[in-house]
């Protein structure tokens, strides 16, 4: 059973205590241009999923304390939390650098950016 | 035509008998539903003109004035309590205060069931059936909660301790299934006390 | 079979020679004393064989000393309290305890699967796989049921369980597992420093081995150390200290469940109603492991025979219980801790024959000590096999045979007169726990043993557990770890003085060949319980299952009760040498939770029959109780499925209710919908978002249905929501969706529309909420008082109004679901039962009768109208339904709007909603039933839609149904096949409204 | 060919100690070229080498793996074989994997230990009552041996089960495949190993793929740990890790890897001579011939790669199974495991092409995978060998998530009103 600590009231607690929302940082692009959505964006943002082993990052809800969204950074094989971060916030900058794999690529633009997410 | 018919959800229920703890229903508060933002100075100022209270913003604290007293729930929301009937009084003040405010008050006094437990085994109980570290010092008076505790989701108030007198609030329709679960887990043959003195382990 | 008692006359640390207890074993009376063991209480009674083995089912006695035991496992207990596989050397004994022993038949002494082991040349490891697979059929008829039967040890308890189990979390900043000296060295530290620490070990007593080791700590015996410590810890106000109770697993972020044995010793306190066992979920900041360590067996011939055992346990035996293994023994070793058994059960007046070492050399400490004792030691060599008695029920003798590591057979051997046989091949740390949450073992060339080596957890293992077998390093590992978990600045704690003899370093033994080609008929047992044996390994790895896991899987060894306790390493000692690699080559099985098995009961805890799962009540759950309605679950809802009367079945009552709608008045308790207030100035543009149709053009104090999607296009929810001020909405959902729906705003609103300013309030248990349905609602509303008007032009259907139903607050929706002149009222919870009472009471003269929810079901399906989750299964969208209208061409975006445009959302050939009409009114379809593009003599059948809701409809006297069915509303007037058990039924495609098309009735 | 298995065999060598038994499969190094490789020696991806060296005749083949053969979910699951499904597709799949298990032990000369002794899934809610029977009509059309039981019939099976009708979820009756059963798992992956390797596969485990090597549009080979391997076809099954292999071609899938746990009890003698699927609950209880009770349940809710599972998720299985089976109360728990489970978008497989030339996947089993391996792995050798999808395969291409044709086997647990 993870320990979770939510970003927004600092409650910590039981993963049965929060609410795991999957991964993080999915734009939906119906509300940037309804119009123009192709089949391919619309099929990435329902189904395709980085699905890191090692550093991920991704959503959890506090369930059972103030009810807020937040995003952290966990290691998918050990189990560790590196960082819990707000709802539009991007993961703090040491943790996008030590991304592998797709989300090496996902945050290489941002990273030069250092834009929001 | 008579007087409207009051009934909580919890009368007629057995009083428990043997029980580590007393327990017991708790029908005469009023509660309300308070949405807003707490750093709009606005609304902070509109609540406090009507409640006579500053909202607590510190998470899992709570504040009392009088005969009010506000939880905290989130950084956008407060359980108001009140005498039950002063509820509609208050939420009219609230409302009239709150006019062009984005905000949101709701009478919920009939929403939740409180059942108030009191004695020096409340916290070891509640452990039967609730993973917060309930034994440090962050639960102290004034704190409120929400929790999950057995299969349902509840809060927690602490307001008083030594000995400790805790309110657990639960919606309405699993009171009973929650008074079940004290019953059959408040026996005093299942005693267990965390920590402090005791017997010493055979060798 | 009974044979002599083997109780000293003296002596036996833990028995109270005072206090005799009774018990039976196999329906035998036996006596042993308080404090005694079941196993030490057995042995005392002259009975050495315990069980059966598993798979040649050879007769068994102790092994060990407590959780490893592998042999002795009984059933304890009878009928419903009886509980299978308990290991002997746990069973503490009590007045009264019915032991049986397990896998025998007829008996222990005789028993029929010994057979297996005269046939055992050809049921070799894996022998299964290779046959038993001619004829087919025969596997499921005559030889899975023949192996089944011969497998699974123990019987089953019977019935429910009288007994009752419960949970318990519990935090601290320091959980120190195994109370021996090095978990009580940490202990101590931690709590010194003011640090919350629970201790707990699996055995009654605190001390481990210290009983049983040499050396002293401040010039005091270990125990008098131990028995300070312990009183030290019950009195600290920061300390939990815990007996009996095991921590069965390690799980992510320190998360550790002890499972406490509270009645077990002691039944008497079942019958006052204490729970039986208890589940620990404790929470720690620090755990610290001091688990100790493990004796291993020695593989030589037959090692498996009763009266063969570990020295440790035999020490035990002697110096707990007053118990002697045996009249004459040998020990057989390759380490110095066993010498301290040749010493033990020689002051107790035994005779040992020789302590047999597979070491060369007499020039130990320990040799010297035992030389004085008067006690031969027969240097370099090993035991070669074992004589038996009473056909295996016993030996009266080994054999032995100068030892040279790795010779195939030995040639020469002689023998040794004896009936026991005390045996240490070394010692194991106990790193079960480091290892179920990922921890990494490191192997140790001395111990030739793993040890725990890196964790990502905060974890630390001292003593034994990490391999330190050595007292004095032992205690300071222990004080260190205690100082470091709790991060003690302070200076550290004053380090108790010990003393205790230098060690010889262990020789490793994993096999002793015995005369003759070694796998020739001898057998060498790695795995005690499970039968394997070392030439099954061997067999394994020639046949190429040459990973551990391979072989593990393959012999099924380090599988059975005691999940290789004992058996492991001493199986990865044999691969090592048969392949020629080394042990960490050979690499390891992984250790998974538990550590040694805890009953389900205590998982379950208090979480049974009702307290299982919630049941959510409505208020007006007592008035249907009352009523003896038919209730269903929705979610954890309990809903009136209908109130049959004496002497009705419930498809009558549900016409009667159905009927009193359609002709009078029903009340119906619709509490359990869901309620959602959502208030901000950009509430409405919200809702433009998350329904299908449009909102935002709702006008104040009026209601509209609306309809929900999910991203991908399918229909998810429905219900009617109303504008309660320009700002401010009420939405209403299905019962099964109010939490998740509530929930799913919010989401919305946090995480992709956050400019919004909307605040969601989910109020569904504020209010109790009924339907008054049927052409006299109004007439019963009117008699209740309302203080506000509710004429047809002044309250028009789909309006709202809130005031006062006489006495009750109420909010009045005048919506419909049934196509009857109807209404919906809310008043705050509390007031439900009251204002449900008296709307009887005021209906009564107009034949009011209360329905449930299946007469809603044939209602609406009259009316044509869908049910998420029946005319639905997340595959359905609006269109689907024949709701387009709903869907909003003008709204550039809501949830759900692209995925519409899925090539296969918007493809010819979908299944469409239509009705149905059966051409025999009287035949009602199945639910589900499908219909076939053509019938045939035999499936399959293409299949081109199915049933949604079929009913019988007492309104038209007929039976309807909804279907969908593909290209469905291009077919009306066809009719399809449906092709049931035994019969076609033909049905009509019809438009799905079967009753009051125009919709003039709730309109009045 | 190998030499074959049988009572004679076991009699012959038993007489020499069991000496001379034969490898049952090779150790292989690997050349430096083959006609395909597969990825991943689990079950489905020794299948899928069996199928196509024996049906289609390709031998020149290899089968690689990272750790051990039948390391992953094969030999982690519970062992559960049915085909009772609701959508047609998903029917086809498992039905032909399942009528491959009734002679699959004749077929490999190697007693996988297929016993069907029937799979009842419990109707525990009105709902879930509706929800089977048109389960029931649909398999029933679609020429599944499969019926809807009573409650007695239920009792009648299996004895142990609660018939309490005034329990939480009283049993209203069961959906009941007596044509479902249980398997050795591990003796599937054995006997598709050695029937392979006879056939002239090499399976070369303890070799790990870092990377796939593509030529522009089309597969070049595999990078691995023990060298280049050339191939032009390469079938990726490789469950919970797959996302992280076809990534090294530039693939993304609709993947996510979540941990399925099950347990099982200490043996107890035959108590339970079926497979009980509690859904209501999520519980799903058997016995294996070595008496344990064999118990799964559902996923862990977030990504994980460790193969350790949480506590409640099991918690919540065991209550609701003391519930369901009050005898298991007094039973203790001997063992309990995680597995990564590869979860797709809508919970069914994906089998077929990609958008490379010569990259084959076959993935996104679930909980499903054990059950489905004759199948999967027949289906996929087919696509492999005439590079299209078989008709029982195609439904489950990648395409759908384009078109929206989704399998969606949930539905029938969709519940409100």
């Amino acid at each position: 059973m993870l320990i979770v600590h939510c970003h927004v009231c600092g409650a910590e607690g039981d993963e049965t205590d929060f609410h795991y929302g999957g991964q993080a940082h999915i734009a939906r692009p119906a509300t940037r241009d309804p119009a123009n959505v192709s089949d391919a964006e619309q099929r990435d943002y329902l189904f395709m999923r980085h699905n890191a082993k090692g550093l991920h990052f991704e959503r959890w809800r506090c369930d059972r304390g103030c009810g807020k969204w937040f995003h952290a950074a966990r290691d998918t094989v050990t189990m560790e939390f590196k960082a819990t971060y707000g709802i539009s916030e991007l993961p703090p900058r040491a943790l996008m650098e030590a991304a592998t794999g797709e989300w090496a690529v996902f945050f290489k633009d941002r990273l030069a950016k250092g834009s929001e997410a | 035509m008579s007087d409207a018919q009051f009934e909580t959800a919890l009368q007629g229920r057995e009083t428990p008998t043997g029980l580590t703890v007393d327990i017991r229903e708790m029908t005469t508060r009023g509660m309300i539903d308070l949405r807003g933002l707490a750093d709009d100075t606005a609304f902070m100022a509109a609540v406090k003109q009507a409640l006579n209270l500053d909202l607590p913003t510190a998470p899992r604290t709570s504040a009392a004035w009088g005969e009010i007293q506000a939880l905290w729930l989130s950084t956008d929301q407060w359980l108001i309590l009140c005498p039950r009937t002063k509820t509609e009084e208050l939420l009219t003040a609230l409302r009239q205060a709150l006019a062009g405010i984005h905000s949101l008050a709701v009478d919920v006094s009939d929403m939740r069931t409180i059942i108030r437990l009191e004695g020096d085994q409340a916290r070891s109980l509640l452990l039967k059936g609730s993973s917060l570290d309930l034994l440090s010092a962050d639960y102290e008076a004034g704190t409120a909660r929400r929790l999950r505790f057995a299969e349902i989701a509840a809060l927690l108030h602490i307001v008083s301790t030594k000995p400790d007198v805790i309110d657990l609030y639960v919606f309405r329709s699993y009171a009973d299934y929650a008074w079940d679960w004290l019953i059959a887990n408040g026996r005093t043959v299942a005693d267990v006390r965390q920590f402090g003195k005791q017997a010493v382990p055979a060798t | 079979m009974t044979g002599k008692p083997y109780r000293l006359p003296q002596g036996g640390r833990l028995i109270d020679r005072a206090r005799k207890v009774s018990f039976t074993f196999d329906g035998q009376n036996m006596t042993g004393y308080h404090g005694d063991t079941l196993a030490a209480a057995v042995l005392a009674n002259g009975q050495r064989v315990f069980g059966r083995s598993f798979k040649y089912h050879r007769p068994r006695g102790v092994v060990g000393l407590g959780s490893e035991e592998m042999n002795a496992l009984v059933g304890v207990g009878e009928g419903s309290r009886h509980e299978p596989n308990l290991r002997a050397t746990q069973v503490e004994l009590y007045d009264g305890l019915v032991a049986v022993s397990q896998n025998r038949w007829p008996s222990l002494k005789l028993d029929i699967g010994a057979l297996n082991s005269k046939i055992s040349r050809f049921i070799p490891g894996g022998f299964y796989y290779k046959t038993f697979m001619w004829p087919q059929a025969f596997w499921k008829h005559v030889y899975e049921p023949m192996i089944r039967r011969a497998a699974g040890l123990g019987k089953a308890p019977e019935g429910r369980d009288p007994d009752t189990y419960e949970h318990m979390h519990a935090h601290c900043d320091v959980l120190v597992i195994g109370a021996g000296i090095a978990g009580l060295a940490a202990a101590e530290a931690a709590q010194a420093a003011g640090a919350r620490v629970i201790i707990c070990d699996e055995s009654p007593r605190f001390g481990g081995m210290a009983d049983l080791s040499q050396g002293t700590i401040d010039g005091e015996p270990q125990l008098d150390w131990v028995a300070s410590r312990a009183a030290l810890l019950a009195d600290a106000e920061n300390v939990h200290v815990m007996t009996r109770t095991t921590a069965v697993g390690h799980w992510h972020h320190n998360h550790v469940m002890l499972f406490e044995r509270v009645c077990d010793h002691d039944p008497s306190l079942l019958a006052k109603g204490t729970p039986r066992h208890r589940l620990w979920k404790v929470r720690a900041k620090e755990v610290i492991l001091a688990t100790g360590a493990l004796e291993r067996p020695i593989a030589f011939a037959n090692n498996d025979r009763p009266g063969i055992m570990l020295a440790s346990a035999a020490r035990s035996l002697v110096e707990r219980y007053g118990v002697s293994p045996g009249m004459k023994g040998v020990v057989f070793t390759n380490n110095d801790d066993a010498y301290l058994t040749a010493l033990a059960l020689k002051r107790a007046g035994g005779t040992v024959a020789a302590i047999i070492d597979v070491r060369q050399g007499t020039d130990s400490a320990a040799a010297r000590d035992a030389r004085n004792a008067g006690i031969e030691i027969i240097p370099g060599h090993a035991i070669a096999g074992t004589e038996s008695s009473y056909g295996g029920l016993g030996i009266n003798g080994v054999k032995i045979a100068p030892w040279r590591k790795g010779q195939g057979r030995v040639v020469n051997e002689s023998r040794i007169v004896c009936d026991f046989v005390a045996m240490s091949g070394g010692f194991n740390p106990v790193v079960n726990l480091w290892c179920h949450n990922g921890g990494k073992l490191t192997f140790d060339s001395g111990l030739q043993s793993y040890r725990p080596g890196k964790h990502h957890d905060r974890i630390q293992a001292v003593g034994a557990a990490n391999g330190t077998m050595d007292l004095a390093q032992a205690l300071a590992e222990g004080y260190a770890a205690g100082e470091m978990a709790v991060k003690a600045t302070s200076s550290p704690m004053s380090r108790p003085k010990v003393e205790t003899a230098q060690q010889k370093p262990l020789e490793p033994i994993w096999f002793s060949p015995a005369t003759g080609k070694y796998n020739e008929g001898n057998k060498h047992f790695i795995d005690f319980q499970n039968d394997v044996t070392a030439a099954d390994l061997e067999l394994a790895q020639r046949e190429g299952y040459e990973s551990v896991e391979h072989t593990k899987r393959y012999t099924t060894f380090g599988m059975a009760t005691d999940q290789g306790k004992t058996s492991n390493l001493n199986g990865l000692g044999v691969l090592a040498e048969a392949t020629g690699k080394t042990i960490p080559e050979i690499g390891i099985t992984t250790f998974r939770p538990p550590y040694t098995p805890f009953s389900f009961g205590a998982i379950a805890g208090t979480l049974t029959k009702k307290l299982f799962l919630p049941i959510r009540r409505t208020p007006i759950f007592r008035w249907h109780q009352a009523q003896s309605a038919h209730f269903e679950p929705v979610g954890q809802w309990r809903r009136a499925y209908t109130y049959p009367r004496a002497g009705e079945d419930k498809h009558a009552a549900i016409n009667r209710e159905i009927l009193a709608v359609r002709h009078k008045v029903g009340l119906l308790d619709a509490s359990t919908l869901g309620k959602i207030e959502i208030k901000g100035p950009d509430a409405a543009e919200f809702l433009d978002r998350v329904y299908t149709n449009m909102f935002s053009t709702l006008k104040v104090g009026r209601c509209r249905y609306g309809l929900m999607m999910n991203e991908l296009g399918f229909l998810t929810d429905d219900g009617v929501t109303v504008r309660l001020a320009d700002d401010h909405f009420l939405m209403h959902t299905t019962s099964g969706g109010a939490d998740r729906i509530a929930q799913w705003l919010e989401e919305w609103l946090q995480t992709e529309w956050t400019q919004y300013k909307v605040f969601v309030t989910p109020v569904t248990e504020q209010w109790a909420q009924f339907a008054i349905a049927g052409p006299k609602a109004r007439e019963v509303l009117s008699k209740l008082g309302p203080d506000f008007d509710i004429s047809a032009e002044g309250f028009p259907h789909m309006a709202m109004k809130e005031g006062k139903l006489g006495q009750y607050p109420v909010r009045l929706y005048r919506i419909s679901f049934s196509g009857e002149l109807s209404y919906e009222v809310a008043t705050p919870a509390n007031f439900g039962r009251g204002l449900w009472d008296a709307i009887l009471n005021a209906g009564a003269e107009f034949g009011i009768e209360a329905y449930g929810t299946e007469a809603l079901h044939v209602l609406r399906a009259e009316k044509g109208y869908i049910v998420i989750g029946d005319e639905t299964d997340g595959t359905v969208t609006p269109f689907d339904v024949g709701l387009d209208g709903l869907v909003s061409k003008k709204k550039a975006d809501f949830i759900g709007k692209r995925s519409l445009e899925q090539s296969f959302l918007r493809s010819a050939g979908r299944k469409q909603l239509v009705g149905l009409l059966t051409e025999d009114p009287k035949e009602v379809l199945p639910d589900g039933a499908y219909a076939v593009r053509s019938v045939k003599d035999k499936p399959p059948m293409e299949m081109i839609g199915q049933v949604t809701s079929t009913y019988y409809s007492p309104t038209l006297d007929r039976s309807i149904a909804m279907a969908l069915i593909e290209n469905g509303r291009s077919r009306m007037g066809e009719t399809l096949s449906f092709p049931l058990e035994g019969k076609v039924v033909k049905a009509k495609i019809t438009d799905p409204v079967f009753y009051d098309k125009e919709g003039s009735r709730q309109n009045v | 060919m190998k030499s074959r298995y049988s009572i004679f065999s076991l009699a012959r060598n038993a007489m020499n100690y069991h000496k001379d038994w034969e490898r049952a499969w090779r150790s292989p190094t690997p050349k430096s070229e083959y006609d395909a490789v597969i990825v991943g020696a689990g079950g489905h991806g020794l299948a899928t080498a069996y199928y196509l060296a024996k049906t289609h005749k390709l031998t020149n083949i290899a089968v690689v793996e990272k750790g051990w053969l039948g390391g992953g979910n094969t030999g982690r699951n519970t062992t559960i074989i049915r085909s009772n499904y609701l959508q047609d597709p998903s029917i086809a799949i498992y039905e032909l994997a399942r009528s491959l298990y009734e002679d699959l032990s004749r077929d490999l000369n190697f007693n996988v230990m297929f016993s069907p002794r029937g799979v009842m899934m419990l109707c525990q809610t009105e709902h879930e009552f509706r929800a089977f029977k048109r389960t029931a009509h649909a398999n029933r059309l679609a020429g599944l041996d499969c019926r809807m039981i009573t409650p007695e019939e239920v009792k009648k099976i299996a004895p142990i089960i609660n018939d309490d009708p005034n329990c939480r979820y009283p049993i209203l009756g069961a959906y009941y495949q007596p044509r479902g059963g249980t398997g050795r798992h591990d003796a599937v992956a054995w006997g598709y190993a050695r029937g392979a390797d006879s056939l002239g596969v090499d399976i070369i485990q303890n070799c790990e793929v870092l990377s796939i090597r593509r030529d522009g549009g089309k597969v070049a080979g595999l990078e691995t740990s023990k060298g280049f391997i050339k191939t032009k076809k390469i079938g990726v099954v490789t469950a919970g890790n797959i996302s992280t292999v076809v990534q090294t071609a530039g693939l993304r899938l609709p993947i996510e890897s979540l941990c399925l746990q099950a347990l099982v009890s200490e043996p107890i003698k035959p108590v339970l001579d079926c497979v009980v699927m509690a859904n209501t609950v999520h519980g799903y209880l058997s016995q294996s011939d070595k008496g344990e009770l064999v118990v799964g349940g559902g996923t862990d809710p977030y990504n994980n790669y460790s193969q350790r599972g949480s506590f409640p998720a099991l918690e919540h299985t065991v209550t609701a199974l003391v519930e369901t089976f009050p005898i298991i109360s007094r039973l203790r728990m001997l063992r309990m495991w995680g597995g990564i489970v590869d979860m797709t978008g809508d919970r069914s497989p994906i089998i077929g092409k990609t958008d490379i030339d010569g990259l084959y996947v076959n993935c996104g089993w679930g909980t499903g995978g054990f059950k489905s391996i004759p199948g999967s792995g027949y289906v996929f050798a087919d696509t492999i060998f005439n590079d299209r999808p078989h008709p029982i395969a195609e439904p489950f291409g990648l395409n759908r998530f384009i078109e929206g044709r989704l399998i969606d086997e949930s539905v029938a647990a969709a519940v409100a009103h």
